[in-house]
């Protein structure tokens, strides 16, 4: 079970690693702030496979907190941060 | 007993997870923010819920349980919530949907 | 026990508390908060010596664990050396802080470079600086050691930006890169050393005598972290404007006591930790410092702004202190007493005689609103004082008889010649003089007839004390050596 | 190899990989929300090397207070660097 | 022989504090406060006499004042009063009472005058604490405090010749300065002690040993102290420096620095190698040869030199080598004849320096051109000056052939026949230079126009400039005719070669 | 490779990043972010070689250590970004100037 269930949230992360392509893309605010979406979902579900795995129940306690700021931080961001669809800085070189 | 309880929580969890790479194809494929959203929000707490469901099974008490089960609560209310609140910002931000009107700002 | 864990606890805490004080704002809270961290670190200074002298090297464990959990206090006479010097000078740069700022409470346009901002935030920041340099000197152990050099360069940092001017803005976030950079690259090597030895107390680790490949890449990543912070050559390009553009008591500060925070843990490390390291290693020390003396003492031949020079001054003087550690591991010998006593001594007149220089050139630069060289002639018979301070300071700086100066080269030089490393000798005589040579520079205006063209503007009284103050204990250094370096000697190599 | 060790490899290539993007990339906004990303990434390495104390820390202060200082900066950039192009749609 | 007198112990302290207090004290003035200004001044030059007088009785009874103050494990602040420092004190404190009266007419009524008077008295405060340095570190503290005192009256007019000229005296002194450290230490280090001993600290076999490497740590010092006493290739700032006021001019050529140097020098050779231990090195050889040299090019340059206090300038480095020489020589003679030149020749150059000044602050006359028929208007300045030349020369019986007969005879006792030549040509270089002056001044007629500055009541200049200038040709007279008697500076000398060299 | 030996590589990989980028980028913030990373390489080298005691138990200290430097990391991201934000205030970039960019207008 313990390797099953590691095993799980190895394939989780490997699926947010994947989802981080997205945030790279874009092109909208929004598409990249799927992907504090995405972690929050996913991080929850590796954080309770985790707790179960490695018999941490703190763990549990984690995941809520991630919960909990997934929503802050999307909030946040949409409300303060939002300011042109696609900025970009240009650096100087 | 445990083995039923096991191959559920099995079954369970496989299933979440590929509701989870689902939710990440959608957001990977799907032609604009609105439809991604759509991927992101109902795909994976979809899946978490599987995964949440399967651990519940194995959880040592039943404080653990419900835990459990609030975490996933409140994440499916905040993905409601957010993904409101990004479908709409997008929206006023004049992010164009495929194959939709043109958008005003 | 006489009293010093607690002296120790509230060389850190008082002036925090101050800094709390004086954040209430109002001249009142900002006097109170000063005068409660002036107190506090002299009677501790004192009673700290007091302690030391009595029963040698002080150890201190807070909260009742002992080393590794607990947090260590170490104090030898190094130690007290630069707590002492910290009150003194930091004494002498709040009384004149509440000077400088008097009159400067409303403005905040550009061109002023002292506005309402730094009125405000100057006590505070300064306070909780003060607090974080006790907490360096009194640290036992790496990681403390890593939390207040953080401190400490964040409040620095700050107090460069207090002037409201792009320049200040720039050099002070110039700065603070720098610092931040050079607090990452020491934290790294504390966590290498503790990952291979498990402890983070200076003692442990030196009986542990670290060696071998991690902990000396350990030593080079801290050294060049440290190196940066005390602006030591090639590292130091930071370091002019950022000491230039502060307001002047907070050039005193950067100037005479910041850097020496971060020279302290270096020589801790050296020294303390790793008993000279290799012979390579101090001469590259040496060498950078070579380096120093001689680019800071030109660079500081071609400046126009007063303070500007007063700040490459300082990159030179700071060369000076890593010229020690050749001299203080000779080739295959033991370590050489009067190198540390000479070294250490610099590092303490060099902090009284450049404060005093500072505060000295912030009185000559706000009686004639200029900062230019040229611009202060005919100050030396308007501000006489201010003028025999930063003469006086000179002096010291130049290592000029009867000065602090003057011993430490004298002692530097001796250590010198004892170990048969003529190449130093050479370079002190040398940078002795091109120091004469940039100090005579300014005097020289200083002392031309012309009277100040126009809007000459007095200057608090306590400004001038202030500032003479430091310029004449910088003078009694050089006469009455002997106590100080027998404390230096306490717990000191080969001492 | 064992599911741990790929679940750790799996988090510390997403770790670095995470910092490397956000530290080549040049839109502010993206390096931002990449930041929050590492930040809880490195909550789940804290979990790994037996410390979920830290985690709950991390993610509080790494990831969500620094996310949020980030945040700001990247707005008050935004609003001073350049001018928009567009209207601001607030 | 240590202090027997009680309390007494602080007496060389207290020489040096009567003229630093006043010093300090001036820096604290205002500008128009002349009346304290001259108070404090005067006092101190007065109290700093009467101290000295106690000292000379003292010593010449026997005593010996030491005062000692540790300033580092090992090193300390010591002022001896002894025979050899007495000479040098006396001369100083003395002199300074002079020029402090002379300086304070001279500058009536000039700017910064706070500022001068202020240094000066730090300057003759310097003097008098390396006249009395009981040990190396003491005197090299000292010498370089005179340096830094001295160039705000160096730079003193601020235009830029005077500015020019600081910058030439503090690159040449500092440089010596950074050099006389750095051969302090290592002397410190080498020999383990740095007192000034009669006899020389060092170890003759050490010496002996490895006479390179001492003779190397011996031209250290001797570079440090050469400079300050104007040897020839490290002479170059003196004769600039004459930009300086008359009576910084005065200080500097007769009372102050240049004599530090030349004392340097002396204690170099007798209290820290030793005439001996110099000598077996050869250091003492080439301190002669040098010296010798200097003599005659100093003497060389005088010639023609248009501008009077140039001519005085070039004029000193040559007769203040006559010092070094006598020292370097190693007979009691002619060690009496350079010591005795300290005191001769110093009172003879500020007389000089003085009629210079009193020429050109009356007439603004100041090259030898303009000087003709200045006798009929300033008789008794050209008759001081004319006693002062005379005595350069060395015309008998005054001071200067007091000097050049011992030093001719203590050469020829040594076996040194070469310095009776180098005597000679240099007085007949004296009197090549010096007496067409006093011709021009008695014989010629007036070609230049003067700008008369007016007369003093009866007196042909103001009495605070003429007093001083009278009472130092007087001295002069006086100790030449009275060379004999046992306190005359000859005499002293005579008791410290007594006790010192043998 | 062991697990823990995997997060040290990372931590030296992380620092090695920071340090390339707060070199390399000019920008502020990025500086900023760079040095945050190299912040968090160390914590991970320090959590991820247990040098005390048995390796099976959690060391305290480095844990409290960790926790001390993530707060000390906040609090100087929080002064390093207002101080950025100030110099694209006063400069209107978000770039520190050559050095002698501002001095040459003396």
């Amino acid at each position: 079970m313990t390797g099953f269930l590691l095993g799980t949230a190895a394939f989780l992360m490997a699926n947010v690693a994947a989802g981080m392509i997205r945030v790279v893309r874009g092109p909208s605010p929004a598409d990249r702030m799927l992907a504090a979406q995405l972690f929050g979902t996913t991080g929850v579900a590796v954080l309770l496979v985790l707790a179960q795995a490695m018999e941490e129940p703190a763990l549990r306690d984690v995941a809520l907190v991630f919960a909990l700021l997934a929503v802050v931080v999307s909030v946040v961001f949409v409300k303060r941060g939002w300011v042109r669809i696609s900025p970009a800085v240009d650096e100087e070189e | 007993m445990d083995l039923t309880l096991d191959l559920l929580t099995y079954g369970l969890v496989v299933m979440g997870a590929f509701f989870f790479v689902a939710g990440t194809a959608g957001v990977l494929r799907f032609p604009d923010v609105y439809c991604r959203l759509h991927a992101v929000t109902k795909a994976d707490n979809l899946g978490l819920g599987f995964v949440a469901l399967g651990l519940a099974l194995q959880a040592p008490d039943w404080a653990a349980r419900v835990q459990i089960l609030l975490t996933w609560l409140l994440v499916l209310a905040a993905a409601a919530t957010v993904c409101h609140l990004l479908g709409r910002s997008s929206l006023h931000g004049g992010v164009p949907a495929v194959g939709g009107k043109e958008v005003r700002s | 026990m006489t009293g010093g864990d607690i002296w120790s606890v509230l060389l850190v805490l008082a002036p925090t508390l101050g800094a709390l004080v004086a954040l209430q704002g109002g001249g009142w809270a900002i006097r109170i908060g000063l005068a409660l961290g002036a107190a506090v670190s002299a009677l501790g200074s004192v009673a700290l010596w007091v302690s030391v002298a009595q029963e040698g090297v002080l150890r201190y464990a807070l909260g009742g664990w002992g080393a590794p959990l607990g947090i260590e206090l170490r104090i030898d006479g190094f130690s007290v050396a630069m707590l002492a010097m910290t009150a003194l000078v930091g004494g002498a740069v709040s009384l004149y802080s509440t000077g400088y700022f008097r009159d400067l409470l409303p403005q905040s346009s550009d061109e002023v470079p002292h506005g309402e901002r730094g009125a405000r935030y100057f006590a505070p920041l300064w306070l909780l600086l003060w607090g974080a340099l006790n907490g360096v000197y009194l640290s036992g152990d790496l990681f403390n050691l890593y939390v207040t050099l953080e401190v400490m360069g964040l409040a620095a940092a700050a107090v460069v930006t207090l002037a409201v001017t792009s320049e200040a803005t720039v050099a002070g976030m110039r700065y603070l890169m720098v610092s931040l950079v050079g607090s990452m690259l020491f934290l790294l090597g504390v966590a290498l050393l503790y990952a291979n030895y498990g402890v983070l107390a200076l003692e442990s680790l030196q009986a542990a005598g670290p060696s071998g490949g991690l902990p000396v890449l350990a030593l080079a990543l801290m050294t060049v972290g440290l190196a940066a912070k005390t602006a030591l050559f090639p590292l130091h390009g930071w370091l002019p404007s950022a000491h230039a553009v502060a307001p002047a008591p907070g050039s005193a500060i950067l100037s005479a006591l910041v850097v020496k925070g971060s020279f302290y843990i270096v020589v801790r490390l050296w020294v303390d930790l790793y008993g000279g390291g290799s012979r390579g290693g101090v001469v590259f020390l040496g060498v950078m410092g070579g380096a120093a003396v001689l680019w800071g003492s030109l660079m500081c031949l071609r400046q126009v702004s007063l303070k500007r020079l007063i700040a490459y001054s300082t990159v030179a003087q700071l060369g000076y202190l890593f010229v020690m550690f050749p001299l203080l591991f000779p080739a295959g010998g033991v370590a050489n007493t009067d190198a540390w006593a000479g070294g250490i001594y610099h590092a303490l007149s060099h902090a009284v005689a450049k404060s005093a220089m500072f505060l000295a050139a912030g009185s000559m630069t706000v009686a004639v609103a200029k900062d230019a060289i040229p611009a202060i002639s005919g100050t030396a018979h308007r501000l006489p004082m201010s003028f025999l301070a930063f003469g006086l300071g000179g002096l010291g700086l130049a290592g000029i008889p009867p000065s602090g100066g003057f011993i430490a080269k004298w002692l530097l030089l001796r250590s010198a010649v004892e170990t048969g490393q003529w190449l130093w000798a050479v370079l002190l005589a040398v940078g002795g003089l091109l120091t004469v040579a940039y100090v005579l520079m300014v005097l020289r205006y200083a002392l031309e007839r012309t009277e100040p063209s126009e809007g000459f503007q007095p200057v608090p009284r306590r400004m001038e004390w202030a500032a003479l103050g430091l310029a004449l204990i910088s003078v009694l250094l050089g006469t009455r050596a002997v106590e100080v370096i027998a404390l230096i000697q306490l717990g000191g190599p080969g001492g | 190899m064992s599911p741990a060790l790929v679940l750790d490899g799996v988090v510390v290539g997403l770790l670095l990989a995470l910092a490397l993007r956000l530290l080549v990339t040049r839109d502010l906004f993206e390096a931002t929300v990449l930041f929050v990303a590492y930040g809880l990434t490195l909550a789940l390495a804290w979990v790994r090397v037996g410390a979920p104390d830290l985690a709950l820390a991390e993610a509080a202060l790494g990831a969500g207070v620094t996310g949020a200082l980030f945040l700001n900066a990247y707005k008050r950039l935004s609003r001073e660097v350049e001018q928009p192009t567009e209207e601001d749609p607030s | 022989m240590t202090s027997a007198l009680l309390g007494w112990e602080a007496l060389p302290l207290a020489v040096v504090l009567t003229s630093f207090v006043p010093g300090v004290g001036i820096m604290f003035l205002r500008e128009e406060q002349r009346a304290l200004r001259t108070t404090f001044n005067l006092t101190g030059a007065v109290a700093k006499v009467i101290l000295v007088g106690f000292m000379l009785r003292g010593v010449a009874l026997g005593f010996t004042y030491e005062w000692h103050f540790e300033v580092l494990p090992g090193l300390e602040l010591s002022l001896v009063g002894d025979a050899l420092a007495l000479l040098f004190v006396s001369l100083s404190a003395g002199l300074w009472l002079v020029t402090t009266l002379y300086a304070i007419g001279y500058l009536e009524g000039s700017p910064n005058r706070t500022r001068f008077f202020s240094f000066f008295s730090l300057c003759v405060t310097a003097t008098t604490g390396l006249a009395m340095a009981g040990d190396l570190f003491t005197f090299v503290l000292f010498y370089e405090a005179l340096t830094w005192t001295t160039y705000p009256l160096v730079v003193h007019r601020g235009s830029e010749a005077a500015i020019a000229a600081g910058r030439r005296y503090l690159i040449y002194t500092l440089t010596a300065g950074a050099v006389l450290v750095v051969g302090a230490v290592w002397f410190h280090v080498e020999v383990g002690t740095v007192s000034f001993t009669a006899g020389g600290v060092v170890d003759a076999a050490a010496a002996d040993a490895d006479p390179g490497r001492y003779l190397l740590l011996f031209g250290l010092l001797l570079a440090g102290m050469g400079v300050k006493a104007a040897l020839f290739p490290v002479h170059g700032w003196l004769p600039v420096a004459m930009a300086a006021p008359a009576p910084v001019s005065a200080l500097l050529h007769a009372v102050a620095v240049v004599k530090a140097g030349a004392f340097g020098v002396v204690r170099l050779l007798h209290s820290l190698f030793g005439i001996e231990v110099a000598g077996t090195l050869g250091a003492s050889g080439v301190v002669a040869a040098l010296a010798g040299f200097t003599i005659v090019y100093g003497s060389v340059r005088a010639l023609g030199q248009d501008d009077l206090k140039r001519l005085l300038a070039f004029s000193t480095v040559s007769q203040l080598s006559y010092i070094a020489l006598g020292v370097a020589i190693l007979t009691p003679m002619a060690q009496a004849g350079g010591l005795v030149h300290l005191v001769h020749q110093g009172i003879m150059k500020i007389t000089l320096f003085f009629c210079a000044g009193v020429l050109a602050e009356t007439l603004e006359v100041k090259k030898v051109s303009e000087m003709g028929g200045v006798a009929r208007r300033m008789p008794i300045t050209m008759l001081a000056f004319s006693v002062a030349a005379l005595g350069m020369i060395g015309l008998p019986p005054l001071p200067g052939f007091l000097s050049k007969l011992y030093l001719g005879i203590g050469a020829l006792e040594a076996g040194a026949g070469w310095v009776v030549p180098v005597l000679l040509a240099s007085s007949l270089l004296n009197a090549a230079y010096f007496l067409p002056v006093i011709r021009t001044a008695y014989l010629d007629d007036r070609t230049t126009s003067w700008v008369d500055q007016g007369r003093d009541g009866w007196l042909e200049a103001d009495w605070r400039l003429i007093l001083p200038v009278v009472s130092t040709a007087v001295f002069v007279l006086l100790v030449g005719l009275l060379g004999g008697l046992s306190w005359s500076p000859l005499g002293w000398v005579q008791l410290i070669v007594a006790r010192e060299v043998l | 490779m062991t697990a823990l030996g995997l997060y040290t590589f990372a931590g030296a990989g992380l620092f090695a990043l920071g340090f390339w980028a707060v070199a390399v980028r000019a920008h502020l913030v990025w500086k900023v972010f760079a040095i945050n990373i190299m912040g968090s390489g160390v914590f991970l080298i320090l959590l991820s070689t247990p040098a005390r005691g048995d390796p099976a138990q959690a060391d305290p200290v480095p844990q409290a250590m960790v926790l001390t430097g993530i707060v000390v990391a906040v609090a100087a991201t929080a002064v390093a970004l207002g101080m950025a934000l100030r110099v694209v205030a006063r400069t209107g970039r978000p770039f520190l100037p050559e050095e002698g960019d501002l001095e040459t207008r003396e």
